[in-house]
């Protein structure tokens, strides 16, 4: 299974990735990043199925294969 | 399930300048995958057109040069007659292609230009802060619609696809969009289609991709992706003339 | 290949010239007095493996004529004023791009559709805004068919040379008027252009060609670097004069109405009457040194008379080239009324008369 | 009564709205004022910023080489306009986007001049208006130097939410207010 | 109803002018930064029975203006560096049909698209050559909201006085500031158009407008009248000055950067320097006389140190209207590096010393 | 039989310039006799466009303005929407309607201006000297295609009635012809009911003349105008679109 | 039945209204106009029936009746 | 020697293509020729006219106020230049189309200046060529003058006709050897 990374200095805080996960493992953290966005993160991030709906879905490419 | 997860080659990691939620962004990355996956970058040259994606070259690793407002489709033609080898595409927004380009973008279609055209159609001019568009949906307000888009005034939506389909230069015309996961991966084939038809010399290839300008629609992100099906009520996603499917090969 | 001499069209010597001077391209839009150029260059460039489209307006002419010298074809268009206007944002765009290119305007009579006939009147346009913000062309006025023919292929080495645009002003008269042409090969420079020109990313990084500037500073340099540019076309500067030193009254005219003056002043000078010529061959950059340099060689007071066929518009480079160090005279003709040679010399005695210089 | 504002930020932190605004209350207050935007080309996003004038004689030139104020809602704005503050003057400036640390030559950019941090989306946040840290940091700003009265604030707000974002003036106002106290408490100490 | 005093931007301002100046349409085309006066039209136009249509291009655009003045209506555009290039043929065409209307250029950075901050560097463009031909406009160039108010009425009434185009030059700075405005009501005047406008031929025999003229002679003339009314044009001249005549240094600049300039020369008069400022408000006709008067007016030598947002273009006009009386220099800054008072006031001691003048 | 021999009180009695055999003063005299018809020469405003037909103020006598090259449709846009009580008709030629015009043209079309645009589709550029315009037959020699309009190189003729009968805006569109006199008669009718369906307020009225142009043809006047048939294979003589005959009725 | 004039100063000698004349009483005669063409005249008026063609096709108007 | 002719006629006479010529003509005899046309704005029909000049020095203006010689095709023509003819100079005119008798002062317009009628038209028909009654003028001019061979002629007339009109070789010769023969008979008078 892929492992993905969440490029958080990208993230514009669109929630696309939320509404789409099907697994609705995303959500915003609290952090915020130098653009200003409160950025994206796994809730959970075991329950992910690696679907590459969030990466299709992101604007920004935030999620990219960790290797 | 396609090859996600991947940074394609072509594209530049510098950060988007479009708004949160803007589709320019997912359209500039298929087109980069599909630009890698035909390993044409070093024999590509984009155009970039006057409009939100103006800055295209900050994004797309191949050569690119600015056009005037509406003028890709010329500029593009002076490229392909001088260098038929290089592989030319235009992105221009609904307002650059469609409204003060419409009779460049027609008149290469009508010639049969060997070169593919991209619009993205979001029904405003997003650049200069949500005008009407020719492509502006009935009764859409915009900052130069505040009543409303009124047929009586401003008339009716122009469906660039529904033309061109019926240009005997056009080899490959369609219309998709991105605000769905399935609807991204056909936009990829579209993408990978036109391109293909270009390269095999059939004639201009067109497509247009609906897409949100959540600042402009004054909607967030999710709500103006969802719109998008809205736009699709008046722009019918569609694949309207295919000669590569259609039997045809080679020019 | 022995010169062939022919009996020609200024515009065809025009057409002759773009191909010697190794034309490429030819993207343009019909337009009277100058559609023998667009004839002649749909049936030769086929010929030599190059390229002829007929554009559908002359804003997207010019627009394709971006494109392919954006990828390092020698390119050109042609127009009378009518569609010069309609250029001139794609105008502003080539110079702020650098790309070089070749643009001919056989002028005729306007403001709007005006007529057919000869016309000066867009001389400030081409020599002060071809189109909107600072940028300028080098523009060639040629007054024969030899020198129209010898011009426009010069003028695609210097397009290439400064990376900007041309420009061959000439009229209805010097375009329709025929007259024997020696066909001779000329010797064309040609430079490289693998170092800008878009031609795919092969084995480079990718490259832009834009002239959108986010960071005021570059933008502010962008326009510097062509100000500079401008400066290094001085080295082009050309002109024709008769002038000894004697003359009172000096005729100063370009293109077409130059022939008209020329003849006048032989004929004055033939006469005894101390009446000199000067014609500037390149409009921008204006041969402005050379007009001082005569006033002041001058041995005694000169008056320089200005006649264009336009509403006076050259009378003010020519004064801003002499500094108030000798008096300039405006004599200009609307379109589309032509002085014959003797309307001129008549202007010409009247002015050594009036000066009070003392007559022959 | 000269006064001149820099107001700088990213695209989305409404530093129009807030000069405009403060334009607007110098104006209610009877000064001569000028307000210049100045943002990126034809584009979203970005960092853009204005300039602000009240002053009690003509004001020829809206343009100013060395503000007497600053107020700065992120890094890229701290770098570029600290060095252009006046000896003495004051910065109002976003702690929860501009971190001293991340600085190099932090000390060396505020010799000589008076920096007030303030989280302003921290307190934008905690009256239930996140959009509204410009407000926040115009109510830190008057904190600091009541050039005009909550009414003529409120006027102005008014004024300039109407019509289509009248419902924005509740949140906006407490968070003007919040920026006003918070200043307060510091410059107090 | 009572002047209301509002804060608006420049080209607010200038919308808000139109409609006080009898504005009945509006066709326009975006284009930052001016984006607000098409906003505005949209909105208020239709309450009051006119008509806003926003064009399909900047070429069209203008063309509905044309046909919409051709039929007597107070109509207006506007646009900005880019946007304005392509109405070239069509302001050619506008004054060879001798039609009124208001065109509004809110001057951004160029050459090509450039950037949206604010340049001059369409001052040729505006005043030597709106289109080809020999055609020319009124020109106009506020230099604050209240002026922007003032002069695009005053436009409308110019317009129709002449049947000539009038264009309001403004800049991306003057456009996007914001100052107070006092909205009073002015005395725009009306002129009757029945002797000339196309309004079907009802008891009249049919009229045409046009601008082809056949007959040579017909062109000769409608130039020569053409010309003619730009000089009857000089009855409209308008310009500002702060001059005692004891100066020996005066700035000269129009718009934007005459604020900046002001400001530096009344902080350095202050100070007991010796200079001067003079703001041309009409560009064409421009003020050459009142400035060659200043000239003359000067109890000692003076200089004039021209200060333009672009590589140098009005100082020209300057040089031109002092006849090499007094010495002219240009101080230019390109699109977009902005001076401050600071640099100004640099400027203008350097010129003081430089001169040999004493110091204060 | 219809009312002849009569020489219509629009017309002026001015010699026509036109060649020997062109049929542009045929349609011109139809046009008169419908203004005649209708009774509304004092309050119609014609657009003389740029092309062989810029003297129509010669011969009509209607107040006319002259509109720049391919711009009849904006100006006339200009006109109507300023003076709503006014009746506006375009007289262009192929060049300039579809050719620089053609943004202008269907944007007009489009936003359903209620105006009505002539075009004389002669396939050439008729006044400049028979350049190859987007009508041009293919494999037709022109000055400027002197082998012959190639597919490849100046693509397809371009149909302009075909397109336009797809817009909303466009409440009438039909193509005609008067190389015969059946198809004379036929043209009259049409002409009628363009204006009609102006007068009624339903749109954009657009009528296409294939015409002959024996001069740039390099033909004869009587083998230029029977080969208008031959023209009519590409360009198919047909009412496209008639709302006021489907029963819109008023606007 | 109309009488029907030929107005000769307008011919250009196209030939249309002779090729389209169904009675084929039409033809050029010897005499050339001020603009230097030959035109048309009536071989045989009699047999004209006024059906109008010639008008119809004339580009220049020449055919008019003679009230 | 130097040469001016103005000639003039209606468009389709042919008189561009006859001036033409005839600079042709010119400059194989080794002639500096100029040939300038005017014409119309862009439009069919309509008078045309040029100006031919032949020197053996360098021309520079193309412009000749008062021609030595001009060709009148029709009556427009004659009204319009016979005026600015030369005192002395001759005029060949077309008598088919231009009759004195429609000519109010025809005397006076041709005082001190020498004018040949010749029937055109009429002649071009009787050679079977009736388009080519501007090669009879032509002819008749160079019958007047003597300036170039008919070898030159036949040189000139061939490459203007190249390639696609080259069939009318032979009639166009025929014309202008009956122009030249017909004013010949005059000119002996
Ligand atoms: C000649 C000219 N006119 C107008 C403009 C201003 N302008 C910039 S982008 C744009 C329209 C953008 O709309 P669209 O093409 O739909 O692209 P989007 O921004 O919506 O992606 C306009 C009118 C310009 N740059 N040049
Ligand atoms: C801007 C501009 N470009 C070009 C021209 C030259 N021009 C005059 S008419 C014409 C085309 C005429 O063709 P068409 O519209 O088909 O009319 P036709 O003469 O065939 O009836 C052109 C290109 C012009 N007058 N203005
Ligand atoms: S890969 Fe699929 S499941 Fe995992 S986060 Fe992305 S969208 Fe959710
Ligand atoms: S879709 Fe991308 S940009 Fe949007 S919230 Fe998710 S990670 Fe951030
Ligand atoms: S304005 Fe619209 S199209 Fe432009 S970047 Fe923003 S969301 Fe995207
Ligand atoms: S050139 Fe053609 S269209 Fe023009 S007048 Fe002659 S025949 Fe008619
Ligand atoms: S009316 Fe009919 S029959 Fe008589 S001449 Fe005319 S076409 Fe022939
Ligand atoms: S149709 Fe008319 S113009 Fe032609 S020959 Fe007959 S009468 Fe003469
Ligand atoms: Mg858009
Ligand atoms: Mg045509």
């Amino acid at each position: 299974m892929k492992k993905i990374k969440i490029l958080e200095e990208r993230c514009k805080g669109c929630g696309l990735c939320i509404e789409f996960c099907p697994k609705k493992v995303l959500g915003f953290s609290e952090k915020r990043n130098l653009q200003g966005y409160r950025v994206v993160g796994f809730y959970a991030k075991e329950k992910c199925n690696a679907c590459g709906i969030c990466f299709l879905m992101c604007p920004e490419l935030v999620f990219v294969s960790e290797e | 399930m396609p090859e996600v997860f991947r940074f394609p080659k072509s594209l530049k990691k510098t950060l988007f300048h479009y708004c949160p939620g803007c589709h320019h962004s997912i359209i500039h990355r298929l087109l980069c995958e599909v630009i890698d996956e035909l390993g044409i970058r070093e024999r590509t040259i984009g155009l970039a057109s006057i409009g939100c994606s103006c800055f295209l070259y900050f994004y797309i690793d191949v050569d690119i040069l600015e056009a005037p407002h509406g003028r890709s489709c010329s500029v593009g033609t002076g490229i392909k007659r001088a260098r038929p080898d290089l592989v030319v595409f235009t992105y221009q927004g609904d307002g650059d292609f469609a409204a003060i380009g419409l009779g460049d973008s027609l008149h290469a279609a009508s010639r049969g230009e060997n070169i593919t055209a991209i619009m993205i159609n979001n029904t405003v001019y997003g650049m200069t802060g949500g005008q009407v568009s020719p492509t502006t949906l009935l009764f859409q307000k915009t900052t130069t619609t505040p009543y409303g888009r009124d047929p009586k005034k401003e008339g009716y939506p122009l469906k660039v696809a529904e033309i061109l389909a019926g240009f005997e230069g056009v080899a490959f015309c369609a219309r998709g969009a991105v605000n769905t996961p399935q609807r991204v991966l056909e936009a990829k084939k579209l993408l990978r289609r036109a391109f293909e038809i270009q390269l095999r010399g059939l004639g201009f290839s067109y497509l247009e991709f609906l897409s949100a300008c959540p600042i402009n629609w004054k909607m967030d992100p999710i709500s103006a992706t969802r719109y998008v099906d809205k736009l699709a009520e008046t722009f019918p996603i569609k694949v309207f003339k295919d000669q590569l499917s259609e039997g045809k090969n080679e020019a | 290949m022995m010169a062939k001499k022919v009996l020609v069209k200024g515009v065809e010597a025009i057409a002759l010239g773009a191909l010697e001077g190794g034309c490429q391209c030819y993207f343009g839009y019909p337009i009277t007095p100058q559609n023998e150029i667009p004839e002649i260059m749909a049936i030769e460039l086929p010929k030599r493996g190059g390229v002829f489209l007929q554009a559908e307006s002359e804003t997207s002419a010019i627009n394709m004529v971006l494109g392919a010298s954006a990828v390092g074809a020698r390119v050109m268009t042609s127009s009378s004023s009518p569609g010069i206007s309609l250029m001139s944002e794609g105008f502003s765009y080539l110079i702020a791009l650098e790309l070089p290119c070749v643009v001919v305007n056989v002028m005729r009579g306007g403001p709007g559709l005006g007529g057919i006939e000869a016309s000066q009147g867009d001389y400030f346009q081409a020599v002060k805004a071809p189109g909107h913000g600072d940028g300028r062309f080098l523009v060639l006025a040629p007054y024969s068919c030899s020198e129209a023919y010898q011009l426009t292929a010069k003028a695609f080495e210097l397009a290439d040379k400064y990376r900007n645009p041309v420009m061959i002003l000439s009229d209805a008269i010097l375009g329709q008027m025929k007259e024997p042409l020696l066909l001779k090969s000329l010797k064309i420079k040609t430079y490289p252009k693998e170092d800008w020109a878009l031609t795919g990313a092969m084995g480079r990084p990718s490259r832009v060609i834009k002239s959108l500037f986010l960071d005021s500073k570059e933008l502010a340099e962008r326009n510097l670097r062509l100000k500079r540019k401008y400066r290094a076309m001085e080295k082009e500067i050309r002109y024709e004069a008769i002038f000894s030193g004697e003359e009172r009254v000096i005729a100063v005219a370009f293109g077409s109405i130059a022939r008209i003056c020329k003849e006048a002043v032989l004929n004055l000078r033939e006469k005894g009457y101390e009446v000199g010529f000067f014609r500037p061959i390149t409009l921008f950059p204006f041969p402005g040194k050379a007009l001082l340099n005569m006033a002041e060689r001058s041995l005694g007071k000169v008056s320089l008379v200005v006649f264009e066929l336009n509403c006076g518009q050259m009378i003010e480079d020519v004064k801003l080239s002499l500094c108030g160090k000798a008096e300039a005279i405006s004599r200009y003709y609307p379109p589309s009324i032509l002085p014959f040679p003797e309307d001129i010399e008549k202007e010409l005695k009247k002015c050594l008369k009036s000066s009070g210089f003392p007559k022959v | 009564m000269r006064l001149e504002v820099i107001l700088s930020g990213f695209g989305g932190q409404g530093i129009l709205f807030a000069g405009n605004l403060l334009a607007l209350c110098g104006m209610y207050q009877r000064y001569q004022v000028t307000f210049l935007p100045v943002y990126g080309p034809e584009m979203r996003g970005g960092t853009c910023h204005c300039t602000v004038i009240l002053s009690d004689k003509e004001i020829a030139s809206p343009l100013v080489l060395e503000p007497g104020y600053l107020i700065l809602l992120n890094l890229p704005s701290f770098i570029k306009f600290m060095p252009r503050l006046k000896k003495g003057g004051l910065a109002l400036v976003n702690s929860d986007l501009v971190k001293k640390e991340e600085i190099t030559n932090f000390e060396e950019l505020i010799k000589g001049k008076r920096v007030i941090f303030l989280p302003m989306n921290t307190l934008a946040e905690e009256v239930g208006a996140p959009q509204a840290l410009n407000m926040c940091a115009l109510g830190a700003f008057n904190g600091c130097l009541e050039i005009f009265s909550e009414s003529t604030f409120k006027k102005a707000l008014k004024e300039m939410l109407f019509p289509s974002k009248a419902h924005l003036f509740e949140s906006n106002l407490k968070a003007y207010q919040r920026g006003f106290q918070e200043v307060k408490k510091i410059v107090k100490d």
